[in-house]
């Protein structure tokens, strides 16, 4: 299997503070491949660089071969990569639906964008019943369902999620990686940063460790004990 | 020096205090569009001090400068909470009701058989205390300049102390400003006064010098140039605003090669140098260059 | 008879130093170069004549007061006492405060307002604001 | 007496018409952009201007003026955007203001230079007498303004909630970060938006200067400062706040000059303004977003 996406020495910085110190990585096609690491690690740096938000400094982001580092976002998108950003960020006053056809804005598709709603609709039906309501009316757990329905409406290759489980009830949290689980078997390419390693690692086919902008392993569950990789995923290693 | 050198020179002097007053706002994170109304107070108190009452300009100034500062007490206290856009367009409302009571201050008063003092839109004429005590034009612009010098040695010896990086950490971040004992609210108001003061010194000397002043020369305009020279000379030091002063009115302005497209040629200046410097010519940046380089 | 001679010394004493201060008018002519004025200065104290002054002419206008440094030019003696010639170059048309700067035998400076436009200068009797909507 | 205010509330209406479309205008670019365009005002009067100079020399109809008028302001507002406000959106605000405040010097002279005199007349929107409705009197084109502004209006909202560059610029306004992981190309929307907030405020100074039928440089200062204070009373950031804040200035300023003069009028707007904002910083409409 083909690497989908390849990140290559990226170097990502604040200003003089250097986020990302030449991080590289690979996400397999049709793959989940989890980053896991403490906070301020640059995950979601990485994820910002990759969807174009950031510009990186130097290094390269190649997906399915094109070179995509820099690039503008909305070009990125609509490349077939889309990003389910940290905290949602909805859209409050625009509705339910508004949000999800926001999602599709790069498409010409009309009819199929309707019937994707409809299908977005079906598939998480707590956003049925709201539809028509304001997003920021939502309760978290929708905010999140919703942020990913409207990420699914660019109908992507890879979807970028970054912590989708943050704040949310542990119910909620199943439900979330029950979808991630569901979505894999549709086809689409997963990349999820995520702080809960536990539920990370059931669904995860690869995952690397970021510690203060350097990725320090790479492998697939069960080749690190868990207990060692949330260690590491919450305090960082000490010798670094 | 003949007289076109004196007079820009002169113009020069004056308008750096309105824009070190801007400055010392800016540096502090506020943007105010009013600093014009406290130069306008400087001028009509010292004005009515002198030219209706025979005060002398030492005293009148000193008044002048106390009403700015208390003014600008009273523009700063209930607008100490806003931020941003909302806390310009505050001043500009304070400033532009300032310039309008102005418009309807008749108070005049009669000396000598002369009937002085301010008469509305019709301006206030007579303010001669600098004819009637001999001092010449050259010496009026030495007295600018040496004014200003104290300022400006003012300026540089708060930069160096603690109370300038209070200062500019009240500018930076302000939450952080709190959180390490600063008590903002307090030298928010401070810095007001002080910005305030410094207008109307300014406006004292511009007084005197015009010997005619009117509701006019207050308007918006002026509050929108200060802050422009303040901006454009740069945010990373006291000379900062006074290069914008030179860049505008002596550079462009004495070139005379731009006769009549003044404002085209320094309007398109302006907007290309902020593309490539938006904190200005001396920014925070060169001057921290420039002093390892020099000190 | 005493009581009126009183009040007429008392009058005298008291004259209005306005009288001794120094009134101009102005009569501007546009020269065809743009924004370039001839004008004709008219100087009078206390009603007549007042030869022999050097005056320094300059202009600013109403709004930017510091921003217009118009280069002031010496007045040159006119054909009849009290009167004297200059040439204004202007940055553009409109309201201008024009100031009459006296040396020798009156020491002051005069403001006046006029407004001057393709073919010349009027003055404005009440500088009011520009009429805002 | 009560002629004499419903007189006032219908001149309020007509001249608060025209400072809503003002504030609109404004409102799109600050929604937007997160930015204070002070060169809003001068690139009206650019157009404005544009006209003037088109009928001075060659005697233009109503409607072909107004096409100017919109065509300079529109191409005006390009150049301002394109020198003070792309280069800026990563930057400081404050740099493209006071960068935006240096074209509207720009504009200002250019428009003098090219018609120096102080006043141009300008055809007037409608020749007749003003219609009489019982006791008050309402001039036609204080009617074809509201009637305009409202037709504005409309068509603003169902372009903001009717169609995909609606969608977006509201996208744009809520969330500018989840705008573009939507895909929505910002530096196109900014344009884009700046030109339909030129055009609003094409509309509104071509009915100014049809309707008072004189065209001074003054203009752009005047149209700047009406517009903020409009957008500042509404609440900054909203469109129907601007619209709100138009009319409200418009009618306090009617009123307070009927009572008080011109002087107090501009005095009690902008009084107003500073007590609205020291005591509800967000205006009459209360946004959730502050601007910092």
């Amino acid at each position: 299997m083909s690497a989908l996406l390849e990140v290559r020495d990226i170097v990502t910085a604040y200003g003089k503070i250097e986020a990302l110190k030449g991080v590289s990585l690979e996400v397999q096609q049709g793959s989940i491949t989890c980053l896991l690491g403490p906070n301020g690690a640059g995950k979601t740096t990485l994820m910002m660089t990759t969807a174009g938000i950031l510009k990186p400094k130097a290094g390269s982001i190649r997906f399915s071969g094109d070179e995509i580092a820099g690039a503008a976002p909305h070009a990125i998108v609509t490349k077939g990569v889309a990003l389910v950003p940290e905290n949602r960020l909805v859209f409050p006053n625009m509705t339910v639906v508004e949000n999800l056809h926001a999602g599709a804005y790069r498409r010409n598709d009309q009819p199929e964008i309707a019937a994707d709603v409809d299908r977005m609709l079906t598939r998480f039906p707590v956003l049925k019943q709201r539809a028509a309501q304001g997003a920021g009316t939502l309760s978290g757990g929708e905010q999140q369902m919703l942020s990913v329905a409207r990420a699914l409406m660019s109908r992507p290759k890879l979807l970028l999620m970054d912590e989708p489980s943050l704040g949310l009830a542990p119910l909620i949290v199943e439900e979330i990686f029950r979808i991630i689980a569901e979505l894999r078997k549709d086809g689409t390419t997963i990349f999820l940063v995520e702080q809960n390693a536990h539920m990370a690692l059931t669904v995860a086919h690869h995952f690397y460790l970021i510690e203060q902008g350097k990725v320090t392993f790479s492998g697939t569950p069960g080749s690190l004990a868990e207990d060692e990789v949330i260690k590491r995923a919450y305090l960082g290693s000490a010798k670094t | 020096m003949d007289d076109y050198t004196i007079g820009v020179l002169t113009n020069i002097g004056l308008f750096s205090f309105l824009a070190l007053s801007a400055y010392l706002l800016l540096i502090t994170g506020e943007m105010s569009f009013g600093q014009q109304a406290f130069f306008g107070i400087g001028a009509y108190c010292a004005g009515i001090l002198t030219a209706m009452y025979g005060v002398s300009l030492p005293l009148a100034a000193i008044a002048a400068m106390a009403l700015g500062a208390l003014a600008a007490l009273l523009v700063g206290l209930p607008t100490l909470r806003l931020k941003g856009l909302y806390f310009a367009m505050a001043t500009l409302a304070a400033a532009e009701m300032i310039r309008i009571l102005f418009e309807l201050l008749h108070f005049q008063r009669t000396v000598e058989g002369e009937l002085l003092g301010p008469d509305g839109t019709q301006g206030f004429r007579g303010i001669r205390w600098v004819f009637e005590s001999g001092v010449e034009p050259l010496h009026y612009l030495a007295l600018i300049y040496v004014v200003l010098a104290v300022v400006l040695g003012l300026f540089a010896w708060i930069e160096r102390s603690r109370l300038g990086a209070t200062l500019r950490s009240l500018g930076q971040d302000p939450e952080l400003a709190a959180s390490l004992g600063v008590d903002v609210n307090r030298l928010k108001l401070g810095v007001a006064a002080a910005a305030g003061a410094l207008a109307a010194l300014g406006g004292v000397l511009y007084a005197h010098h015009n010997t005619y002043i009117e509701p006019r020369n207050f308007d918006i305009m002026l509050g929108i140039h200060s802050l422009a020279y303040a901006l454009i000379g740069g945010l990373g030091t006291t000379f900062g605003p006074l290069l914008g002063v030179v860049v505008d009115i002596g550079l462009v302005e004495g070139s005379r090669v731009f006769e009549g497209y003044r404002m085209i040629v320094f309007g398109g200046l302006v907007a290309v140098l902020l593309v490539f410097r938006p904190r200005g010519l001396l920014d925070e940046r060169v001057v921290h260059w420039l002093r390892a380089r020099f000190s | 008879m005493a009581k009126s001679a009183l009040f007429l010394i008392l009058a005298l004493a008291s004259l209005p130093a306005a009288a001794q201060r120094a009134q101009a008018e102005l009569e501007c002519r546009f020269t065809g170069t743009d924004f370039v004025y001839d004008c004709l200065i008219r100087l009078k104290r206390a009603g007549e004549p007042l030869p022999g002054a050097s005056i320094t002419v300059g202009a600013d206008m109403p709004s930017m007061p510091m921003a217009h440094n118009i280069r002031p030019v010496k007045a040159k003696p006119g054909k009849n006492p009290g009167e004297y010639l200059a040439r204004l170059d202007l940055e553009m048309r409109g309201e201008w405060a024009v100031k009459l700067r006296l040396a020798g035998p009156v020491k002051d400076q005069l403001i006046l307002h006029y407004d001057f436009d393709e073919k010349g200068a009027r003055p404005v009797i009440r500088s009011g604001r520009l009429p805002r909507k | 007496m009560f002629v004499d205010l419903i007189q006032n509330t219908l001149d309020g209406l007509t001249s608060g018409a025209a400072y809503a479309l003002l504030a609109v205008g404004f409102t799109l670019i600050f929604g937007v952009l997160r930015r204070v365009n002070l060169s809003y005002g001068p690139a009206i009067m650019f157009g404005c201007y544009a006209a003037t100079w088109f009928h001075v020399h060659f005697q233009g109809g109503l409607l072909l003026l107004a096409v100017i008028t919109i065509a300079g302001t529109v191409l005006a507002g390009a150049y301002v955007e394109r020198l003070c406000f792309a280069p800026h959106r990563d930057g400081s605000a404050i740099a493209a203001m006071v960068a935006s405040f240096a074209l509207w010097m720009q504009l200002e002279e250019l428009a003098i230079l090219a018609m120096p005199k102080h006043l141009y007349a300008f055809p007037a929107l409608y020749e007749g007498r003003p219609l009489a409705l019982g006791p008050f009197s309402l001039r036609v084109e204080a009617l074809l303004m509201l009637l305009v502004t409202v037709a504005t209006c409309v068509a603003l909202h169902r372009l903001l909630y009717r169609s995909r560059f609606g969608l977006a610029v509201r996208a744009v306004i809520e969330q500018p970060v989840a705008a573009q992981l939507a895909g929505i190309d910002l530096p196109g929307i900014f344009v884009r938006i700046f030109a339909v907030a030129s055009l609003v405020g094409a509309i509104a100074g071509y009915l100014i200067v049809s309707s008072s039928e004189q065209v001074t440089p003054m203009l752009g200062m005047w149209s700047t400062l009406k517009g903020m204070l409009a957008m500042m009373l509404g609440g900054l950031g909203s469109l129907p706040g601007a619209v709100l804040g138009g009319l409200a200035l418009g009618l306090i300023e009617a009123h307070s000059q009927w009572f008080f003069g011109p002087q107090v009028r501009d005095l009690t707007a902008y009084l107003l303004l500073f007590i609205l904002l020291a005591l509800r910083p967000s205006g009459l409409w209360t946004t959730t977003r502050s601007a910092s």
